[in-house]
């Protein structure tokens, strides 16, 4: 196992003196910064912060439905639960997750520049989300939400007696928080790379991010106007959405879903990028098909633009729309299964490695597998008919989304978290603890495929008692979810300041950001770095001290370089 | 850094004589637009009014915004920005222009569903 | 639902066995996929774990014969799903001719239905085996969703528009259906069971207790079918008088004079309604002249006189208040 | 980052710089295309079902001043592209004055706005309760900016539109929904124009926009185009629809 192997060579890493974390102190240094490193960790906090929001919910919601009559919550307090669950984990954790956090800390230091583009506007973003983030915290205390994380019209403009205004406004105001996070890494893929860095040499990672946000600029737009549109409705009474007064919800689920849908590819994009990091370098393999999964980056996040009705098949929406987009539907999945085969290829001829980081590689294979195949079915006219609004669908996002983009998050966490903060987690509670997690989400979520194609319709506090084992299973794989989730909380903190010193390039692997030191200097790096090799080329690069052949065996020079 | 091939245009200046043939042709086009307003060509009116407005904006981007002298890539960005705003509009709107049932028909079974309501209210 | 681990609701309409059939079809190319990325990935990690901590791997980085072969073969895999639910999907969007049609209307949070010969159900409903069924679906207030799952059919219940749905029902028994687009707070209760009968007794079911037609019961269905109910709404919001408590009261008109509401007053008020304006309405309501008989005045009457009991709501009634009028 | 004249920490050359602030504007343009582009659907949808409605709000607005504004707007985007040449070729004291023509003719636009939208709240046709498509009709004593003749116009319009749309007071609504919805988007972004047009007047009387770095001004003018470039497409949808009847 390479987590002993690799921390053979070479001698002791020493830590460096002078990095990002204490190149000046105090609050202020922190709320004032404009270091895409810190802003990453501000992110990393409110991002944690609200995932454990989330996580409370959800933990109520399935002890809630332990039994069939649902003896925990009254239907008000359950609707609030499952509707808090998915706003706070969708806008203020899934979306900001893996690009705010990673992204922001690594996409400067992966193409070799000094910072974001725009620094100032990185800050900014931080702060809207946190305004953003505020009103919706506001609406969840006074009064909670009920109306679903879709808000669907006229439930949220005129039904609903819950503080629906202050989380929409919330909600939109964080839009603004990811359209400048986009903007910002966009122009920095363009403008900001280092010399010899092409684009063909650009990491995986970064290809990910920038079909990533491609959809953030142009999506996130329609979700404000309809968020705006929706609240100057329940406020003002406007009325393009309220049927009373001749306007159509169907028009407000068109334009939700315009944005919503390939929200879930800002979500599972970057964790898809991430994977591309982690399988070549614990395979120490160029990437299977480089120039394939970087076009299948780009290819989801523009297909991904024309598959939005598959939320509203049934919603009376014309057969033929509905024909045209269950076809595109289709092929949306290919370049996920191209990015799928070319992970499985990348295996084969490598020298794979079992740590941490590539255990969460080989569990975010898994469950996007069993995600993405399930997908079809959704999409798949006959087969929606039955299983819309069912818990198979509420199966399906959970596999993409906490399957795919939480396990990349994670499995990103631990593989950048020396780069980050300069020291190693404990290897071994590690592996544990993706262990737990993998077994504790299929337990909670593989039931649920069955749930829902029985017929149990989501969102329901109480339900008929035929579906009761199910819903017991899925209640205690979430406990153990819980603890799989607390432990690398606690560890990786623990690790942050405890940790063994890790050394610029612990794994090695062969970014750019792993050529400079770990916790990186705030200028990222000590002269402008020049690119002369392919991204994922181990062949090439004798510094990193691996037995290439063709070199003198034996001759091992430090993995550690030169600090 | 990258992209040097568009960094090194030298800054192309846009003579005030072009901004002035430009303003003139956009304010005549908009009395155009008003006055063919009053014309009464059926389904065309609202046809010759976008086809006006369209070659307005086409002229503020081209001259008044540079996009003529701008680098491929700033073109790239406003096609991108057309090209989606036309996926918004045209792929929704082929959902409604497909429904049979749409409008026309609104509420083909008015008394039928009042007569469901009545007991209850 | 005998087994305790059960996988299949049962089936119970004609688009069951193929919704089924095409949902096994998918499920088992789409275990074949897995099984084969999973085996492939679980034998890849072994024979090429890492033996030596400074083994790299080899130097392969694609293979574009592979990745045209592995975009095309998925592609019409995919191509052959999407045709078969697109066949099953226009077969149900397609009612047929000749169907038996059913109104569904939903309400937070309960489902009204009524049968071809207006008899009402609430959160019941009765259909006969082997027959063409279209529901006719329409909402009051929110989007619902009617949900049979032993008949693997859905259809969203939208506000302002009428969506349907139909299916042949091919077993006899009793089913849950669902609304399974949230709605609100008691959206898990806003359920109820479709009971699939025998056509004869179907028939006598729904020939019990519809016969006997009584002036009153008449006179509410013309009040709702003439559309009167539109704007006499019985809790005062609408643009006329609530007409509770109404008949043999006194009632206030525009010009400050009172009159009684007795069945000349009624009638005339069907028929010339501008005659007389109601204190605080506008002259808005169309004459009935020759669109009602006098059976039917008298129905309406009959109908009128029995909302007498009904509580008068605070605004909205056209009753005269005591000391008004005598001017 | 620390900051070398007038070269960013973060950017290696001033033309590095300029590229980057410049794509980064436009990018942001096409949110705002797709921002605008969200209620620009709802708008067509509802105007296609509810035509009449549409056109009756469309000719209670005053012709007059929707375009004295659309040539307004115009103008202040001419004079704005003159001062980012102004810029371009270092004349520092023909800046300012351009600049301040350019909020000169903004601050036209709002006062015309006002008058408009004034008028629309005296004539009870701001969506929700009050809402009455014909209070001027029946109130024309309450009216007294129309005419006799503007009154009978629209009395005539109005039985027309109702006679084809039995439900126009709610359908109106939509109209004027769309109307308050879109102008209000677009002055909200003339306001934040506005903002920044100050600021760059007061950089420019300081004299910091030279020939070697005026990216400031072209950014602000690519902002004030494009918002010049909403209403031109707001002028022919919302005040010409159906004036040929």
């Amino acid at each position: 196992m390479s987590a002993e192997s690799t921390k053979t060579t070479g001698p002791e890493p020493k830590f460096p003196e002078k990095h990002y974390l204490n190149a000046s102190y105090g609050i202020r240094s922190w709320l004032l910064t404009t270091d895409h490193k810190r802003i990453a960790l501000l992110y990393l906090a409110s991002v944690t912060f609200f995932f454990f929001i989330g996580g409370f919910f959800a933990m109520m919601i399935r002890l809630h439905l332990l039994t069939p009559s649902g003896y925990l919550l009254s239907a008000d307090t359950y609707n609030r639960m499952f509707t808090m669950h998915g706003v706070a984990m969708i806008f203020f954790f899934l979306i900001p997750s893996i690009p705010a956090v990673l992204g922001n800390f690594l996409i400067p230091l992966m193409v070799g520049a000094k910072d974001l583009a725009f620094p100032k506007i990185n800050l900014l973003s931080w702060y809207i989300y946190i305004i953003g983030g505020c009103f919706t915290l506001y609406s969840m205390v006074s009064g909670g939400l009920d109306t679903g994380w879709t808000f669907y019209t006229p439930l949220s403009t005129v039904y609903s007696n819950s503080a629906v205004a202050p989380a929409v406004v919330g909600i939109f105001i964080t839009g603004f928080s990811s359209i400048l996070t986009g903007l910002n890494f966009l122009v920095t893929v363009h403008t900001m790379r280092a010399p010899g860095m092409t684009w063909f040499r650009l990491p995986l990672f970064v290809w990910a991010h920038y079909a990533t946000s491609v959809v953030m600029i142009l999506g996130t737009p329609v979700i404000a106007i309809t968020l705006a549109l929706a609240a100057m409705e329940r406020l003002f009474g406007l009325g393009f959405f309220n049927p009373a007064m001749g306007g159509d919800p169907i028009l407000f689920q068109h334009l939700f879903w315009f944005y919503s849908h390939p929200a879930v590819y800002i979500m599972i994009l970057p964790a898809m990028g991430v994977i591309s990091e982690l399988i070549p370098t614990f395979a120490r393999k160029k990437l299977f098909g480089y120039h394939f999964v970087a076009a299948a980056s780009l290819a989801i996040a523009v297909i991904g633009f024309l598959v939005w009705t598959h939320h509203m098949f049934l919603t009376g929406q014309s057969t033929y729309a509905a024909l045209a987009f269950s076809f595109l539907t289709f092929l949306v999945a290919i370049p996920s299964a191209v990015k799928v085969f070319n992970w499985t290829a990348t295996l084969f001829g490598g020298s794979i490695s079992f740590d941490t980081p590539m255990l969460y590689a080989f569990g975010f294979l898994g469950l996007f597998l069993i995600g993405g195949l399930t997908g079809l079915f959704l999409g798949c006219l006959g087969v929606d008919m039955h299983v819309h609004d069912t818990y198979f669908v509420v199966a399906h996002f959970h596999y993409i989304m906490v399957g795919g983009a939480v396990m990349g998050y994670l499995g990103g966490l631990h593989f950048w978290w020396p780069k980050i903060t300069g020291r190693m987690y404990p290897e071994w509670l590690a592996r544990i603890a993706a262990l737990v997690l993998f077994v504790g989400f299929n337990l909670t979520f593989f039931p649920q495929f069955l749930l829902g194609y029985l017929g149990m319709p989501r969102r329901y506090h109480v339900y008929p008692p035929e579906f009761q084992v199910y819903n017991v299973m899925s209640t205690a794989g979430a406990s153990i979810l819980a603890v799989g989730y607390l432990l690398p909380m606690i560890y990786l903190t623990w690790a942050a300041f405890y940790g063994k010193v890790a050394g610029n390039n612990p794994w090695p692997a062969t970014g750019l950001e792993w050529t400079t030191a770990s916790p990186p200097p705030t200028e990222n790096f000590e002269v402008t770095p020049v690119v002369t090799w392919e991204a994922y080329d181990f062949h090439s690069r004798p510094e990193l001290g691996l037995d290439v052949p063709g070199t003198p065996s034996g001759v091992v020079a430090p993995a550690h370089g030169h600090d | 850094m990258a992209d040097h091939e568009h960094a090194e245009h030298a800054e192309h200046i846009v003579p005030p004589t072009t901004y002035m043939i430009i303003i003139f042709t956009l304010l005549c086009l908009t009395l155009a637009t008003a006055a063919v307003a009053y014309v009464n060509l059926g389904p065309l009116n609202i046809v010759v009014a976008l086809a006006i407005a369209t070659t307005k904006a086409t002229l503020v981007v081209l001259f008044f915004m540079h996009a003529k002298y701008s680098p491929k890539r700033t073109k790239l960005v406003i096609m991108a920005g057309i090209f989606w705003l036309a996926i918004l509009l045209f792929m929704t709107l082929s959902d409604y222009a497909s429904r049979v049932d749409y409008r026309g028909v609104r509420y083909p079974m008015t008394q039928n569903i009042v007569l469901m309501n009545s007991q209850q209210s | 639902m005998q087994s305790p681990l059960p996988f299949f609701p049962e089936q119970a309409s004609n688009f069951a066995g193929n919704v089924d059939a095409l949902f096994l079809f998918i499920l088992l190319t789409c275990l074949f996929f897995a099984v084969l990325v999973t085996v492939l990935a679980i034998y890849a990690a072994f024979k090429y774990r890492r033996t030596s901590p400074g083994e790299v791997g080899s130097t392969v980085h694609g293979n574009t014969m592979l990745e045209i072969g592995w975009t095309v073969i998925p592609l019409v895999i995919a191509l052959g799903m999407f045709s078969w639910g697109a066949v099953i999907y226009v077969n149900y969007r397609t009612a047929p001719k000749d169907t038996l049609d059913i109104y569904v209307v939903g309400k937070q949070w309960m489902w009204k239905l009524q049968q071809p010969n207006g008899k009402r159900e609430i959160n019941e409903l009765h259909v006969p085996v082997n027959r063409d069924i279209k529901l006719i679906l329409g909402s009051e207030d929110v989007i619902h969703n009617f949900y049979v799952p032993a008949f693997r059919v859905k259809m969203d219940v939208v506000p302002g528009r009428y969506n349907t749905m139909w299916f042949r029902p091919t077993k006899i028994g009793k089913y849950h259906f669902f609304c399974s687009q949230y709605c609100g707070t008691n959206h898990a209760v806003m359920g109820g069971y479709v009971t699939v009968m025998d056509p004869a007794e179907y028939a006598a079911w729904l020939s019990d207790e519809a016969g006997n037609v009584d002036p009153v019961s008449a006179g509410e269905k013309l009040f709702t079918q003439l559309a009167c109910v539109t704007c006499h709404i019985a809790n005062g919001t609408g643009r006329a008088p609530s007409l509770n408590g109404v008949y043999g009261a006194k009632v206030l008109l525009a010009d400050g004079t009172t009159v009684t509401a007795d069945d000349a007053y009624i009638r005339e008020s069907i028929l010339l309604p501008k005659a007389k304006i109601v204190a605080g309405y506008q002259p808005v309501m169309p004459t009935f002249q020759g669109l009602v008989s006098e059976e039917q005045i008298l129905n309406l009457t009959a109908y009128i006189k029995s909302l007498q009991s009904q509580p008068v709501p605070a605004k909205g009634a056209g009753i005269a208040p005591a000391n008004a009028g005598k001017k | 980052m620390h900051r070398t004249g007038a070269l960013f920490g973060q950017f290696e050359t001033l033309e590095q710089q300029k590229d980057t602030a410049s794509l980064g504007m436009w990018i942001f343009l096409v949110t705002e295309v797709m921002f605008f582009g969200g209620i620009m659907l709802a708008y067509t949808i509802n105007r296609h079902s509810y035509f009449h409605a549409f056109a009756m709000g469309s000719k209670t607005l005053s012709l007059k001043l929707g375009t004295t504004n659309t040539v307004v707007l115009l103008a202040s985007s001419f004079t704005m592209a003159m001062g980012v040449w102004s810029a371009q070729v270092g004349k520092k004291k023909l800046l300012p004055m351009f600049l301040a023509l350019t909020i000169t003719l903004g601050f036209i636009f709002f006062g015309i706005k006002y008058v408009e939208y004034a008028q629309k709240f005296h004539h009870h046709l701001v969506p929700g309760r009050n809402f009455d498509i014909t209070y001027c009709v029946n109130n024309p004593s309450r009216c007294e900016d129309m005419s006799a003749e503007e009154i009978d116009a629209e009395r005539v319009e109005l039985q027309e539109a109702q006679a084809a749309d039995p439900d126009l007071n709610a359908h109106a609504q939509l109209y004027y929904s769309a109307y308050f919805g879109m102008t209000g988007l677009h002055a909200l972004h003339m306001v934040i124009g506005a903002g920044l047009l100050f600021w760059l007047l007061r950089e420019s009387l300081k004299g910091r926009f030279t020939p070697e770095w005026n990216t400031p001004v072209d950014l602000v003018g690519l902002y004030w185009h494009f918002v010049d470039i909403v209403w031109i497409y707001l002028y022919p949808l919302l005040y010409l629809i159906d004036r040929h009847n």
